[in-house]
């Protein structure tokens, strides 16, 4: 079973957390977030760093202890939300923003691994977030052109992954995971679930080996819950 | 005062807009309520642009599952006719045209369909989400906001004072007051239909921009 | 089991069939081609097409029999290989070729479905096929722009479907149908198997039933091997 | 003669090109045969653009699957490393550069790195496939062709006289005679190995552009 599999998250990361680093973090809210790869991160302490991530995490959860232990220099995101410390440390200047549009971000993040340094969108046209950036009139309607995104090491939260790399998520959980794995030099993955060769159908991996470089089994999976909505179950006639 | 219509009565309007067959991106707030009022035998099927197509309703207490939740962040449920997909899937979705509608809350709306929704100067950015995405690529983009401000300042303006969410893209504002389509052509915003009890020289009176009166 | 369920290829491409119009066809080589919705255009005799397709078939099957109907004005392309009647008919000027690099056709075709008008490549910098193109040199490499590919109808064949047009592919049938199955203002859909709501797992749709309007059940499977290639077996010792 | 390399023995001299852990993606005709030639132990996975990673040996012939085939049309056997994806996703990922190594026939290359393969003039062309987003997407490209054509013409050149599939993309020139590093930023072509029983002054003879006699 060895192949990529690493036996802790410090293997998994030897020799490439370096300061001022870039890192891909996947995740959508506090769903499909790398919690086991953050943490060690956290523990090893590496600072100056940009990070790529759609938010950036929640009060004691996620990338937020990256920013409360002063790790982040900045942050390239789609949205904040209610992050008090992440305003606090903006406004202390000791963090740069980058906001991107979330549909924007995505895809300059799947251009960085296909390839592709620049791409038009009508997305943004007419907002701040167009302002400076090269417009192009195409057939009658104005797009801007916006760039990759690619980064030093993707850190991944898959559901399962065999020793080939091959990684399956599961619902919502996929959101950004996907796409960063193949915008970085180094791709790390954590997974809930390690299993052997043959196991995964090969016509439904999500992630094909090529882009996964080490993976270790996810020993932190809180998943925690940020707004639990529920109905009420109707009363049996 | 019964003057207009409650949240919910807004919900109600804006599901009037949904066409049997149709995608839709729902916002959060108001947008979120739509959902309720969606006919009977009427086929609509709810985005999430964080990776989900045929969103269910909110689980049943025992049912929460912590990777399934829409772009609220708020814990959904699947239905049998549901997939899911990445991000960059699910915005190609978004950017190239195939979501039917999309209705969404809003801070400020113009007469030729400028938004803006997601940042007000002075206050902390909670950022842009998928909001710009949407105004851009779905087909059909309806707002919902009320008519006047908390200290009573028109939102439907002739133009947006608020960092713009996109220009151009708004088809219909519903507000408390009553409902308009906007002229993103440049053909002048027009009144659709006034709320119960409102009258049309009262939206005049509250509105900040020219309309025309061709309510049917 | 209705929902986008249609009976008969007719009744599956009523209406859609105009003279002059785009189609594009999935496959590659002859693995996975819509071969029952090509038959049915076929005996429809639409003329003057435009038809976006890896490919052009091979003798007696698939697009290349309409080209043998003279239905096909131009192609657009990557690989023709020995197709003598296609030889022919560019030779005779009865029809315009247009080649791409693969890869640049499945990106052009993703684009299309993406909302995205153009994109910078590396792809055929330095080649005939960048002539005439915009260049742009970015970060010191030179790249040329490419342009969305979008067509009035798209025809796919898929392993499996369910009523909301959700679909599945199977192993190399994959190939171009779910790109092409974004890109089109119609998508019409042949699959092997037509299941109920809830047989696919949501996790493993290929194709979200968004892009497709209209399916039927593929009634020409005739799935021709155009190199078949084989190993002895061992004898048994 | 015994003199060079047969097509088998060029397809061993590159299969020596490949390094543990690559992935691989190789062109119809010799390079085909590298795969004969992956030293035991080492792990290489092949790339098919048509989208498949982990290409298996040629089926026997109760397991001819239509729906399995490589790039070359032949059919083939899936692993249980392997994994199946779209023709964008395939080329993403060749565009992208996270293919490590490229084996291709060629017409002709250049000492610069040019390279022809996919069109004479005057014949009709049979398409350009996955030629050119491999020269120019993947890591490292080697070519295999004859060191002359069936006339005598040499086929390493200065400057290309067929239509180019890449420009300044070739690291490595495999013939039956023997094996040249292209110089694709302008520092030349180098000779790194002679076929058996060849000389460098037939190399010089039958090579139509210089090059350095760096041999080790």
């Amino acid at each position: 079973m060895k192949g990529k599999f690493c036996e802790t998250p410090e293997e998994a990361l030897d020799g490439l957390l370096v300061p001022g680093m870039t890192i891909m973090s996947g995740g959508f809210g506090l769903v499909g977030n790398p919690e086991t790869l953050i943490d060690a991160i956290a523990r090893d302490g590496v600072s100056r760093l940009t990070i790529i991530s759609n938010n950036c995490g929640a009060t004691g959860f996620g990338l937020w202890r990256l920013l409360a232990n002063s790790q982040i220099e900045r942050m390239i995101s789609s949205y904040i939300g209610d992050n008090a410390l992440f305003e606090q440390r903006v406004l202390d200047g000791a963090l740069a923003l980058e906001l991107n549009p979330q549909g924007t971000l995505a895809e300059r993040i799947r251009a960085g691994g296909a390839g592709i340094p620049a791409f038009y969108t009508r997305t943004g046209v007419g907002t701040v977030v167009a302002e400076g950036k090269p417009h192009e009139e195409i057939d009658g309607v104005t797009y801007v052109r916006e760039r990759w995104l690619r980064a030093d090491l993707a850190i991944i939260k898959a559901c399962r992954a065999d020793p080939e790399g091959n990684l399956v998520f599961r619902k919502t959980a996929r959101n950004f995971n996907p796409d960063m794995a193949t915008a970085a030099r180094i791709t790390v993955v954590e997974a809930e679930e390690l299993v052997p060769a043959g196991a995964l159908d090969p016509d439904h991996i999500h992630t094909p080996g090529i882009f996964v470089d080490r993976i270790v089994k996810a020993t932190i999976n809180e998943r925690r819950v940020e707004n639990r909505t529920t109905r009420a179950r109707e009363a049996v006639a | 005062m019964s003057r207009g219509w409650d949240r919910d009565a807004m919900a109600a309007r804006a599901a009037r807009e949904l066409r049997d067959g149709d995608y839709v991106n729902l916002g959060i707030g108001i947008p979120t309520l739509v959902a309720n009022h969606i006919p009977a035998g009427m086929r609509v099927t709810l985005q999430s642009e964080n990776g989900m197509l045929g969103m269910g309703p909110f689980p049943y207490d025992d049912e929460v599952d912590p990777d399934l939740v829409n772009a609220g962040k708020q814990t959904i449920t699947a239905l049998p006719s549901s997939s899911f997909f990445s991000s960059s899937a699910s915005f190609a979705m978004i950017r190239g045209g195939h979501i039917d509608l999309a209705i969404l809350g809003a801070m400020e709306v113009s007469a030729d369909g400028d938004i803006a929704n997601w940042s007000v100067p002075g206050k902390m950015m909670k950022g842009i989400g998928g909001a710009m995405d949407l105004v851009s690529g779905v087909r059909r983009v309806v707002a919902v906001m009320d008519h006047v401000g908390k200290s009573g300042q028109p939102k439907l303006v002739a133009r947006c004072s608020l960092p713009l969410t996109g220009r151009n893209v708004v088809d219909i504002v519903i507000t408390n007051l009553g409902v308009f389509a906007c002229g993103k052509r440049g053909e002048g915003m027009r009144l659709v239909e006034c709320a119960p009890g409102v009258s049309i020289a009262e939206l005049r009176e509250t509105t900040a921009a020219p309309f025309l009166e061709a309510v049917s």
